[in-house]
């Protein structure tokens, strides 16, 4: 999509509907880049791998790390299943806290100005770091790591929040404030769905930062999970094992970040981001 | 999950259940306790062991100290260390007497002695006993600290930084990397250890916080009583109790490199005073010289006695 | 000056009972980091209960800046607004404001634009909805309701903003510009709708429009400001019935009477527009 | 600032300028939340070490930390500076590869496609888990923990500038078009304008995320900066220690972060949501 | 039909050398999810080289769809729209456009937006900053130059849309409604400047307005469109000097001979507005 193209809003669609090898070239012409890439990045890891490139404590063969999946499908999936848990967990928390914390800060400038270091600092400091205190506090069950994946998650929320509440067009909040309402139902009709576009983008860069925040969590002191997983792996230098886990994780954060993507179809389909796909002459 | 391994067997009623955090993720080292679950060792003392993954000895002794798990198996000076900041734990008998802390290389990089060691770069992690100790080690072989150039890299790193080359060695204990390190390249790994170079301390051993050895003396009895045997029993067997580890947990290391690490564990069992003992049974020779090296690697205070530490009711006395 | 209308200078505020809106000596001066722009500089209005006043001036001489002081959304400088009798401090509710730019929330459609009015006034929505419909009708939106702002053209987007000011019957109706982007038929169909509306329900509304023929149609007064900084020039009493018909009007002598003269004041020639 | 308050766009304020107790009066005023929360933070901390709520081992105390900071000030400075310059550099790359990677998707939905996944997975995958593969190709110099420092930043600002760069105003870039300009002109008079405010929030996560990738890249194999610091107090367990070295990671962190806030008062004064800041009248 | 006035029917598309924009049976329809609107439907307009075309119709009836076409930011569903003897496809580069929104870039102030034109083009900076100078003059926005948008007045916004379309003296000009915010007076001023202009420089207008007044005043022919589907009801010829003073065209019979016919098929009553 050029300047040229993307600037022109109403664009001709053809009817995409037809005989079935139609669709399937439609569907491929849209797709194929990905599609393309994966398969030349299979074939770079096979071909590094077979002609000894890299060695395998440094990167498996694909097919070593198929193997991996395969012969430990159940334990892998029972890890994954414990990390997908404290990533969802901590995410909502994250979402819930972020959120809040935006809308305080852009009510009150007091409130603002006392929490932004508190929230600054939550984030700075390496979780790694401060894990043996989340260990005391908090055991070796799963709430350290849904700590740890709220402490990294909350805090895009809330700045693309906070940006997000605060970029709504002054002159509607002008007339608002003439109809009035109090500041719940403001904040709930007026300023979050306009600040929606910008607190999903913020919510992606948190889905991956939870999903990270999770595993991390394992790795200050658990006995499940993908982190679990990747730390004994690493510890073993089984890099086999060690990609599995790591291509699983990723996935996890595609989900978590597609299902976003999805969400920003129904929630924002007003925005003039996703416009071009609606505003359509049809062609005679 | 894979790492719990209660015992089930043995009789149901009068088990005291009791959680034993170890100071890794499971590797040959810890195939006694294993052993002793299957075999019943731990049930014929009333215990039901459940046996837990740590991370790091420093984790290991302050969730005992916070009563978060019964029991630690962790290494000495992480512990005595730990006692020094207040927390309250003691150790309650240490079974690898020998330290298994040791510069390793490959078998073919030209470094026979230590003395050779002299310009080579060397993978440490920075705070650890062995690379605390490492300056001590240098100086009992004639070297000096700026002779050898260290790189701090995390666990991980050390291997394969070795193992890439970019590093001549690394420091570690000999019966836990040293194996994975010979299985992955496949060749033979030379070992220097600190106790040829006449350094000596304690490694790993059974911690109980302060409060269940006031509280319950007979429980802390039993379990030494019973790690006790397990490990003269896998110093015996050690196949047998290398395959005890079997599908405990889908990621150990492969058996062949299980049972060298248990193999490699044996021999730091005793030191000369305890020779013939059994496993666990200190020599208060061995503390002392233990909190002499540690109190001059700056690890510990100095200003604690041996009765600081250890709790030395409980260790098998024959 | 004419008899029949007053200068400011003559007309001198009274505390009477039926004064729904009283301004006095308002100015107000914005700053930026570029320097101080005065919009208004000693206005005076006085505005009785049912009153129609309808407000024209040159681009840039506070008209909107005196709309949105009334509604509590600017701050004057310097003097007072007093709307039923209270000092204005801060947005007040007990009106209906059209801005000049229709400001939609582009994620809501006509409908849901105009709903928003009885969704954060929390009224009785059974009821909004069957009003919404007859303005939507009125406006000559039907078949709109769904269309989000994006899709609207920019007089049907105006028209949105009319029906939402006029969902709640305010008792004071500020409108600014509404009728700027719509074609002849359609404002005059508009004008005569309002013109209804006021009749009948006693509304005070005050009207900014650069159509004089307009302001004269709708306006039981007419005010006419200077350029900036805005004063009151003059004002004009429109002496027709309360419920009007447009052509008819068109053909009055008050209707010529007063639009010439505020021709004259604007600068603007003859009857162009 | 309440709902109403900050609708009015066009407040009022009196004259700043009076004698000094007057003008120390209002600053304390507009600045007396932060202050008073951090004496409280300070406080708490201070008694809850003093009666011992926390073991020393844990959180050591005002005292100790301060001490720990001024015994070993230069060799901190140094070990700072270190993780300073690592920061500051993988922020800037991150900052260039960031915008470059938002706008190649924003111009191509096939990028976009291909790289997404690319990204997330940059982005998900736990840097201390990938550290063997940094060792053994960069090895121990500052190159692995600015691409680690790189790798943690970039994310946020590609998702912000992606997010931004969409939401321009479609009716803006329709009249742009008809003015003939290339595409990087079109670029950097109109698209980057208009989304620096968002990108400028998206700055502000990766500022932070920069500071805890250098220090993590510090964590997997260093001999200096704060994160060997942090390291080595760790294992001898020296909490005064650790506690210092996190603390000015913060304000390197806050630094970092308020510079942004800075920038913003210069790159988007006209932007809604400094608005109320500056549309004022003047009181009489 | 009246003589001097050609219905579309009547008016056959020649392939005229001095055509410099021919529409052709265009329609546009757009598809959102609500389901279809035709905003056009067969639109035909031939304009030649140097004509000022005024356009008037009912709000929403394609008007502004119809400029955004030719100026190809709008693909047609159907039919041809060819622009200096070239298919449009895609936006067009010779051409100046006065949107109905404002659309400025609101971190430019009033002289940066004007002068993104010249940047946009690569023009001679210093020509055209004296040129911008002398467009802020001629619309009254003098002492407003470093101003930023949110800081001007509904007409003030406009007239600055109106400079950046002027700044690189197109020879195709397209306006939607661009003077719809400006008072009267001012409005007359502006009338009368873009008569100047298009009388000296022999640029071809498209101009869309609600004023029937200013659509004869500015029109060397004015266009009427029929609501939604908009068609090209009638054209008409207006037979007046290029260049023109505005008080004496308002007294012209021509002017009220067209005006009244427009009026008339706009169903707009007499001479308001
Ligand atoms: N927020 C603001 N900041 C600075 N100046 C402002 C602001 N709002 C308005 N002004 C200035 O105040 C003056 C009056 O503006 P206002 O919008 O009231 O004019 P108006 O009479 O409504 O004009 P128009 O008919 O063009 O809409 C203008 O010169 C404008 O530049
Ligand atoms: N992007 C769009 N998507 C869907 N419908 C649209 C879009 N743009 C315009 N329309 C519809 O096309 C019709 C014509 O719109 P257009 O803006 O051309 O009207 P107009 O003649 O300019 O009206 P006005 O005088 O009110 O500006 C309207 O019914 C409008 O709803
Ligand atoms: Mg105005
Ligand atoms: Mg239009």
């Amino acid at each position: 999509m050029s300047v040229q193209e993307s600037a022109t809003v109403s664009v001709a669609v053809h009817e995409a509907r037809g005989p079935e090898p139609r669709r399937l070239r439609a569907w491929w012409v849209r797709n194929w880049h990905p599609i393309v890439f994966a398969l030349a990045v299979l074939l770079v890891w096979w071909v590094a791998t077979a002609l000894n490139w890299v060695a395998p404590y440094i990167i498996p063969s694909p097919a070593a790390t198929w193997a991996a999946f395969t012969d430990n499908a159940a334990y892998l999936a029972q890890q994954t299943w414990v990390t997908t848990y404290e990533t969802v967990i901590g995410f909502l928390i994250a979402i819930v806290i972020g959120i809040a914390v935006a809308v305080v800060m852009v009510y009150s400038k007091g409130v603002e100005q006392t929490l932004y270091p508190v929230i600054l600092f939550a984030q700075v400091i390496p979780k790694i770091a401060i894990a043996p205190l989340f260990v005391v506090w908090l055991g070796f069950g799963m709430a350290p790591k849904i700590l740890v994946a709220v402490l990294m998650a909350f805090f895009p929320v809330a700045i693309a929040g906070l940006s997000g509440l605060r970029s709504v067009d002054p002159e509607i909040l002008q007339l608002t404030s003439t109809m009035g309402a109090g500041k719940l139902k403001t904040f709930l009709k007026v300023r979050l769905p306009a600040a929606l576009p910008e607190l999903l983008s913020g919510l992606k860069v948190a889905a991956t930062l939870a999903v990270t925040g999770a595993v991390v969590g394992e790795f200050v002191g658990a006995n499940e999970g993908l982190g679990y997983v990747i730390l004994q792996a690493n510890g073993n230098l089984d890099t086999a094992m060690l990609f599995a886990a790591l291509i699983i994780m990723s996935l996890l954060g595609v989900v978590l970040f597609a299902i976003i993507q999805i969400a920003e179809r129904f929630l924002i389909p007003w925005h003039a981001s996703r416009r071009d796909v609606r505003a359509v002459t049809v062609q005679a | 999950t894979g790492s719990d391994a209660s015992g089930g067997s043995g009789d149901e009623g009068g088990l005291t259940p009791v959680t034993l955090m170890l100071n890794w993720y499971p590797y040959g080292e810890h195939a006694p306790f294993y052993y002793g679950v299957e075999e019943g060792i731990f049930a014929d003392h009333g215990i039901d062991l459940t046996i837990q993954a740590g991370q790091g000895s420093t984790k290991t002794a302050q969730a005992v100290g916070q009563g978060q798990v019964d029991f630690g198996w962790a290494d000495t000076p992480a512990v005595l260390a730990n006692i020094d900041k207040g927390v309250a734990i003691k150790s309650v008998g240490v079974f690898l007497q020998t330290t298994p802390s040791a510069v390793q290389v490959f078998a073919d990089s030209g470094i026979e002695e230590p003395a050779d060691l002299k310009g080579k770069t060397i993978a440490v992690s920075a705070g650890d006993a062995p690379t605390t100790t490492f300056p001590m080690f240098l100086d009992a072989v004639g070297l000096s600290p700026d002779d050898v150039t260290q790189q701090n890299l995390d666990a991980a790193g050390k291997i394969a930084a070795m193992l890439s080359g970019q590093v001549d060695g690394l420091i570690g204990f000999a019966h836990d990397q040293g194996p994975t390190i010979a299985a992955k390249s496949g060749k033979e790994v030379r070992y220097l250890r600190y106790s040829d170079a006449g350094l000596s301390f304690f490694s790993n051993g059974l911690v109980a916080s302060d409060s269940t050895i006031a509280d319950d003396p007979e429980l802390v009895k039993a379990l030494v009583a019973a790690t006790s045997e397990a490990f003269a029993a896998a110093a015996e067997h050690p196949e047998d109790a290398v395959k005890a580890m079997d599908g405990k947990d889908p990621q150990m290391p492969e058996s062949a490199v299980l049972l060298d690490q248990w193999q490699e564990t044996i021999k730091l069992l005793s030191t000369d005073a305890t020779e013939g003992s059994a496993p666990g049974v200190n020599a208060t020779e061995d503390w002392e010289a233990t909190l002499e090296v540690l109190a001059e690697a700056g690890l510990i205070s100095g200003d604690g006695t041996v009765d600081t530490y250890f709790d030395a009711s409980f260790a098998p006395t024959e | 000056m004419q008899q029949d209308t007053q200068t400011t200078a003559e007309r001198m505020p009274r505390a009477d009972a039926d004064t729904i809106l009283s301004i006095r000596d308002v100015s107000i001066t914005f700053e930026s980091k570029r320097g101080r722009v005065t919009a208004l500089e000693g206005a005076d209005l006085e505005v009785e209960r049912g009153e129609f006043i309808t407000i024209a001036g040159p681009s840039g001489c506070g008209k909107s800046t005196l709309l949105k002081a009334v509604a509590g959304l600017t701050t004057p400088s310097g003097g007072s607004i007093r709307l039923h009798g209270e000092e204005v401090r801060g947005p007040r509710q007990d009106i209906g404001f059209v801005f000049q730019r229709a400001a939609l929330l582009e994620w809501r459609n006509v409908r849901g634009n105009i709903l928003l009015q009885a969704e954060m006034r929390g009224m009785d929505m059974k009821a909004a909805r069957i009003r919404a419909d007859e303005l939507i009708e009125m406006t000559g939106l039907t078949g709109f309701e769904k269309a989000l702002p994006h899709e609207l053209s920019g007089g049907m987007q105006q028209r949105v903003a009319l029906c939402r000011a006029l969902l709640h019957e305010p008792r004071v109706l500020l409108m600014d510009e509404p009728f700027g982007a719509l074609d002849a038929l359609t404002r005059e169909r508009m004008n005569v709708e309002l013109n209804r509306i006021w009749a009948h329900t006693g509304t005070t509304v005050l009207l900014v429009t650069h159509s004089v023929a307009e302001a004269v149609y709708l306006a039981s007064r007419v005010v006419v400001m200077s350029p900036r900084p805005g004063r009151i020039l003059e004002e004009h009493r429109v002496d027709l019935p309360a419920e009007r018909g447009y052509a008819e009007v068109l053909e009055t002598d008050e209707f010529h009477r007063v639009s010439s003269r505020v021709r004259e004041l604007l600068g603007s020639p003859a009857d162009a527009d």
